[in-house]
């Protein structure tokens, strides 16, 4: 379970004792943080410190910025070209493309592969991030084989929200306790579906225009005003009165 | 809707003596070729003189003094056909021309053999030659820079130093010339069928070599007649004229007149705006007004600039199918060729 | 050849039968027939715009085509210190005073400057100041001033002088090395240029008459009374030689095989002032001696054609020489002696023998510039005829 | 690395060992047009002599430079550029065309505003005279009025220099360049010297100060900070109320000798200002421009099929029109989208007016009061 603690500042130095100490596993640092040797550890972006005791990871929560792909992030990305094998995948604005082999789905060969324009939209797992290369994608997993959920989107509309939200969205229920916008909606009888992308993107469809755009202000507005529980409720409330 | 359609010199223009301009040829030139520019020997633009400027003053007076004897016969409404038989010369303006007439239009297309299709317009004293080359392939350079636009057409418009009443030296960088540009590309754009063409360009160039009011008008009928001509299939002519009003913006004078077919000493004077519209229909592909106007004035001017566009365009046509007919005489084309593209022309009209 | 950057879209096997055959002697054989002096036919107007001094238009049988206009304006002449006094130009004075004979016109003589004409070339897809465009214009103003006779005509008295713009307009496509279009433009739009008359007289502020039709020719045509030398604007050619032929008006397809390009510059000699009381007649034209203005060699586009591979190398033809391929992997790009019909692109300079026939051959009297002055004076003579 | 480097690199590393007097002058090798794949492990390896290296890979990429201009090489060895190293501006995808398209055909706008209505434009002003700053939506723009004493232009003496300085900076969007003026930025620009410059709501005559010599040079500079739609109409608003914001030096003129007052000295003054002119901007959708929106946003600028911008005053004086292309719209709908941006420049125009009276009471807090009461105590 992860612990919230204390906010941190870029060179802040962070409390000896508030970094976890497995006797065995080793101390694994996640995003904004850096280890100076021979044992100091240095926040690099400003935020709040999170940590995993049963894990063994501390890592430094926050939000804003631009999107860094790191291996197993499930992103949604725009469809730039096709050349040779592979797609060519934005995935960031502004930043160098992603590459999705054209056999990266589940199940295909060279002839039943997906033909994506250019602009299509796909939900894929970054299989590769490595700062001097080519960020990888894929659609499948290489063990089972399956797609798992990943692949194409069709219809829809996309939503920009913060990486933050994006990324406590994507937490399981448990641990994020602080965004229940898209539940109190579901609650209310709305038909959508959502798909997460840790870049920032956030997919919503399945359900009328009408109730994909509510959902989709009910999220873009909990983000830009950064609603707490109460906040979003009310939010929720009043969108649905508008939709009667 | 207004009387027939039909270009109407000026008193002013027909006193000049029009004559076929001399032409030389070399060695075994063919004796077919003729001229493409018929003009009147050289009577070079001067600058309006205190003169005229002073008889265009009066013409305001007399205008709205005669206004309000007028103001409720039906020749002031702007859709009603004008009774020319009890029109008052007080009304006529500074060039002798009534307040709906155009300018003399004169056009000719495949002016050039080396393009793929190329026109030559004039109205008035404004004179644009146009050259389009394409469809070619996309280069790579041009790729990039505009894979978000992904526009067919290149227009670019070049403005010689000469064109204007003084010399002025051609600017690469005018932010005017680039808007013109991007005007009349974005309009065009969208009456050629673009999605014949993917991964290509058609660059049409425009050349200006004399101004005298109505120059973005000019462009658009000159690109118009050039794309005909290359043979790139378009859903309808784009054709542009402008439209003004004898009103000052200060003036809330109700009975001020919309003029048509603006030349320069009038833009110079008076609001006015630029009107394109699609294949003579009401829908306005470009509309540009660059004057301070009331509100007020627009509905009429737009309407009289509407009317315009559909003279231009029943000119414009005349100008195709004349040469189209030229060409089938010559043998150039075989008729069998052409009915079928005159059918579909005819039905367009219908 | 910088306006001409595309690359040439001809194959080495076309290139190298232009090359044979354009390099047979006596009398080459050119694509279209003509022979190595022919000009194609062209068409040509002048006096189409209303709107400026002067003006031409002239179309190339390939299409290309080109309009001149002449503008002038009044501008105060600066005083003699500031002035730029070409040394050449200075020199010429002292030769002309003598036939000029006391025209009033010797007190100021050194006033002229070359910055009184300014010239602007505009090649569609091209930028103003693209070294291609740049490069023509020069050309073209370099033998326009280099006798210094048209300055001369350009002053009103010494504190006045006309300002001359002269702006160049290819309308089609770059397709083959404009200048000697662009030349033969702004010559004949030179030849049309009128400048309005002038009343006033001495050193006074100009005063000029209202009325065109009284406006003067800058040029005033053969056989009217001038005190101004019977100078003509220059014309520059181009002329190509491939082996020892040496071609007149070159195609695209022939400045792609083409072993050297020249642009040669040249203008009449002037003739003394006709005297007042004869009347020249127009065979006089035909007396006319040419000079030399300026020459400078263009680089022609065949310099950078891709290489034939000779049938013994070409694994497409499975090396009928056998021996030879493996040993030449690279052969494509290596140096290998000259095969016969084999295109290969010219490299090295060209013979100075070669050269100056080439020149030589362009100012021959009865030669090819003769026939083209006599062609666009034709034009001109036409014009006023209907008049 | 590009080919030609990594030849040149080679041979400057063996120039380098030469000039250590090892072994024979090498011969600078052709470029050649290999494949850069092959050569990768030559460009990336840290071959012997890591300083000597670095050094060469400086003169080399000077080197290549020069060698790559396209009048040296012809196609053959001519390299594209690789497409990822240019921003560019982010495009919206399939999906989010589509939905726009027909959410509009239902009558829904993504943010759930109506096809009428304005995004909540606010207005706020710096600490100092003629600093604006214009919220529409995300979209922000800061426009800042300077002006200084110059000598006018030859061709009008008796006019000051009024100039709009526009530019699209990569804050906004990595794919503007500095310098390198976009198609918006020529369009933004010209929209805004139309509507202001040209309509005359900045009397220049006033700006002068010695006929042919001194007058006054007023520049505004706008910023965008951010794009998220209608920059034409929030930029309009912002270069407006910095200009009615801005106070210019006093001054007096006694013969040849202008004089420039601090605002110690004497209190600035505002520039004559004849009219208020404002943009608003009808976005069109449908096969033939059918629906008009007001106040696109980003996304929404993304789908249009045409544009309309139309400036008025709050006097009904239209100052400019401009729709510069696209899909032909009905006359009579351009009409009745005029006749809406009157009533939507009479709105836009009042809450100016409030915020610039609103600005001008805080800081007037004391002002004139004060002076006054402090001469009083003088007095007394």
């Amino acid at each position: 379970m992860a612990e919230e603690g204390l906010f941190v500042l870029p060179g802040d130095l962070i409390d000896p004792s508030f970094i976890p100490s497995h006797p065995k596993k080793p101390l694994r640092l996640g995003p904004g943080l850096r280890h100076i040797p021979p044992n100091s550890i240095l926040p690099t972006v400003s935020g709040q410190v999170y940590t995993d005791n049963r894990k063994n990871s501390i890592w430094v929560e926050y939000n804003g910025g631009r999107y860094v792909p790191s291996t197993n992030d499930q992103v949604i990305g725009q469809i730039q070209r096709s050349a040779g094998e592979h797609y060519y995948v934005n995935i960031a604005p502004y930043a160098s493309n992603a590459v999705l082999p054209h056999l990266a789905f589940e199940g295909v060969t060279k002839k039943t592969r997906p033909q994506l324009n250019p602009g299509a939209l796909v939900y894929a797992r970054v299989a590769l991030a490595h700062k001097h290369m080519d960020v990888e994608l894929e659609c499948v997993s290489p063990s089972t084989g399956k797609a798992d959920g990943l692949g194409p989107l069709v219809d829809g509309m996309v939503f920009n929200v913060s990486l933050g939200l994006a990324r406590r969205l994507s937490m399981s229920k448990k641990e994020n306790s602080k965004v229940i916008v898209l539940d109190l909606l579901g609650d209310a009888g709305l038909v959508f579906e959502v798909v997460v992308g840790r870049n920032g993107r956030v997919w919503i469809g399945g359900g009328s225009v009408a109730d994909t755009v509510l959902v989709g202000r009910a999220l873009t507005q909990t983000d830009e005003e950064d609603h707490g529980p109460e906040a979003q409720k009310n939010v929720v409330r009043r969108l649905l009165s508008e939709r009667k | 809707m207004l009387a027939p359609a039909k270009p109407i010199n000026c008193p002013l223009a027909s006193c000049l003596a029009w004559s076929a301009c001399p032409t030389k040829k070399f060695t075994n030139c063919s004796d077919s070729e003729l001229s493409l520019f018929r003009l009147p020997p050289s009577a070079p633009v001067t600058t309006p003189s205190t003169d005229t400027i002073n008889r265009f003053d009066l013409y305001l007076r007399a205008t709205s003094v005669l206004d309000s004897v007028f103001s409720h016969s039906p020749a002031r409404n702007v859709a009603m056909p004008l009774d020319t038989s009890t029109y008052s010369m007080a009304l006529l303006r500074v060039d002798g021309r009534r307040w709906n007439e155009l300018r003399r239009l004169h056009a000719q297309i495949r002016t050039q053999s080396a393009s793929d299709g190329s026109s030559y317009l004039e109205m008035g004293h404004t004179k644009v030659l146009c050259v389009v080359t394409g469809p070619t392939e996309k280069l790579a350079s041009q790729r990039m820079a505009s894979s978000s636009s992904s526009s067919l057409l290149d227009v670019n418009i070049s403005i010689a130093g000469f064109s204007s009443v003084d010399r002025k030296r051609p600017s690469r960088t005018d932010k005017r010339v680039s808007e013109m540009a991007f005007t009349v590309q974005q309009s065009l754009n969208k009456a050629v069928h673009a999605a014949i063409f993917p991964n290509s360009t058609i660059s049409i160039s425009l050349t200006v070599l004399s101004q005298d009011g109505s120059l973005l008008a000019s462009l658009f009928n000159a690109a118009t007649l050039a794309l005909v001509d290359a043979g790139i299939p378009m859903s309808d002519y784009v054709t542009a004229c402008t439209s003004g009003s004898t009103s000052s913006y200060a003036a809330a004078d109700d009975a001020a007149d919309p003029l048509l077919d603006l030349n320069r000493q009038e833009e110079q004077e008076l609001p006015f705006l630029t009107v394109a519209t699609l294949g003579g229909s009401d829908r306005v592909c470009a509309l540009v007004c660059e004057s301070r106007v009331q509100v007020s004035r627009l509905e009429g001017m737009l309407a009289v600039g509407v009317d315009g566009c559909k003279q231009v365009r029943t000119l414009l046509d005349r100008v195709i199918r004349e040469r189209g007919a030229k060409m089938i005489e010559e043998g150039a084309i075989a008729r069998g060729d052409v009915v079928g593209a005159g059918d579909e022309m005819d039905t367009e009209e219908d | 050849m910088a306006t001409n950057q595309q690359q040439v879209l001809i194959s080495p096997a076309e290139l190298a039968y232009l090359h044979a055959s354009l390099s047979l002697s006596p009398e080459p054989i050119r694509p279209d027939g003509r022979s190595s002096t022919q000009f194609r036919p062209l068409v040509a107007e002048t006096d189409i715009l209303p709107g400026t001094n002067g003006s031409a238009r002239i179309c190339f049988a390939d299409g290309s085509e080109a309009i001149v206009g002449v503008k002038v304006e009044v501008e105060k002449t600066k005083p003699k210190a500031g002035a730029m006094i070409n040394p050449e130009e200075g020199k010429e004075e002292k030769g002309d005073t003598g036939v000029e004979g006391g025209g009033g016109f010797d007190d100021d003589k050194k006033n002229y400057s070359n910055d009184w004409v300014e010239l602007a070339v505009d090649i569609p897809g091209h930028r103003d100041d693209d070294p291609g465009t740049a490069f023509l214009g020069n050309m073209i103003l370099e033998a326009l001033l280099e006798d210094g006779e048209l300055v001369k005509r350009l002053r009103i008295n010494s504190r006045f002088h006309w300002k001359m713009y002269l702006d160049v307009l290819l309308i089609s496509q770059p397709l083959s090395y404009p200048l000697p279009l662009l030349s033969l433009t702004t010559h004949l739009a030179l030849l049309s240029t009128r400048l309005p008359c002038l009343i006033s007289e001495g050193d006074e502020d100009p005063m000029f008459d209202d009325d065109w039709a009284a406006s003067t020719n800058l040029y005033p045509p053969r056989g009217e009374k001038s005190k101004l030398s019977t100078s003509r604007p220059p014309i520059t050619l181009l002329v190509m030689s491939v082996g020892h032929s040496i071609l007149f008006d070159p195609t695209y397809e022939e400045l792609a095989v083409a072993d050297a390009v020249l642009a040669v510059s040249v203008s009449e000699e002037p003739t003394k002032p006709v005297p007042q009381d004869t009347i020249a007649t127009p065979k006089q034209a035909k007396d006319r001696a040419l000079r030399l203005l300026s020459i400078r060699s263009i680089d022609p586009p065949s310099r950078i054609t891709p290489p034939g591979v000779p049938n013994g190398l070409n694994p497409a033809t499975n090396g009928e020489v056998a021996g030879l391929q493996p040993k030449h992997a690279e052969a494509r790009t290596a140096e290998v002696p000259a095969t016969e019909g084999v295109w290969k692109a010219p490299r090295g300079g060209v013979s100075r023998s070669v050269l100056s026939a080439m020149v030589f051959k362009a100012l021959e009297k009865g030669g090819v510039a003769d026939e083209v002055l006599d062609g666009l004076q034709g034009v001109e003579m036409a014009s006023e005829i209907l008049e | 690395m590009e080919k030609g480097t990594v030849e040149l690199q080679v041979w400057h590393q063996k120039f380098l060992r030469y000039l250590a007097c090892e072994g024979s002058p090498p011969a600078p090798g052709r470029i050649s047009s290999r494949d850069p794949l092959h050569d990768k492990s030559s460009s990336h390896s840290p071959s012997s002599g890591a300083s000597q290296s670095w050094f060469a890979i400086g003169i080399a990429l000077i080197f290549s430079s020069f060698l790559k201009s396209p009048d040296k090489l012809n196609s053959e060895t001519q390299i594209p550029l690789p497409a990822v190293n240019m921003p560019r501006e982010a495009e919206i995808s399939t999906n989010e065309k589509q939905f726009l398209k027909t959410a509009l055909t239902e009558n829904v706008r993504i943010d759930g505003r109506l096809f009428e209505q304005y995004r909540p434009l606010s207005l706020g002003f710096g600490e100092e005279f003629g600093v604006a700053e214009v919220e529409l939506g995300k979209t922000r723009i800061l426009a800042k009025v300077s002006a200084e004493v110059t000598v006018p232009y030859a061709d009008r003496p008796f006019d000051g220099i009024f100039q709009i300085v526009t530019e699209l900076s990569p804050m906004v969007s990595p794919a503007f360049e500095v310098n390198r003026p976009t198609e918006t930025e020529v369009l933004l620009s010209r929209l805004l010297e139309k509507t202001v410059r040209r309509s005359g709501a900045l009397d220049t005559e006033s700006l002068c100060l010695m006929a042919g010599k001194k007058c006054w040079a007023v520049r505004v500079d706008v910023h965008v900070l951010s794009h998220d739609g209608n920059l034409v109409d929030a930029a309009c608003v912002a270069v407006v109320a910095a200009l009615r914001h801005f106070r210019k030096p006093d001054t007096s003129v006694e013969g040849e000798m202008v004089t420039v007052y601090t605002a110690a000295e004497r209190e600035p003054t505002p520039l004559s200002w004849l009219h208020s002119p404002y943009c608003v901007t009808w976005s069109f959708y449908g096969e033939e421009g059918e629906m008009a929106l007001l106040d696109a946003s980003w996304k929404e600028e993304q789908v249009q099929v045409a544009s309309f911008t139309v400036s008025l005053n709050r006097h009904g004086e239209v100052c400019q029109i401009a729709k510069l292309g696209g899909v032909a719209v009905d006359a009579v709908l351009l009409l009745k989208c005029t006749a809406g941006a009157t009533v939507e420049v009479k709105r836009i125009s009042e809450m100016v007016d409030q915020k610039l009276e609103e600005d001008a009471k805080r800081r007037d807090k004391g002002g004139l009061m004060a002076e006054l009461r402090a001469e009083n105590e003088r007095e007394s």
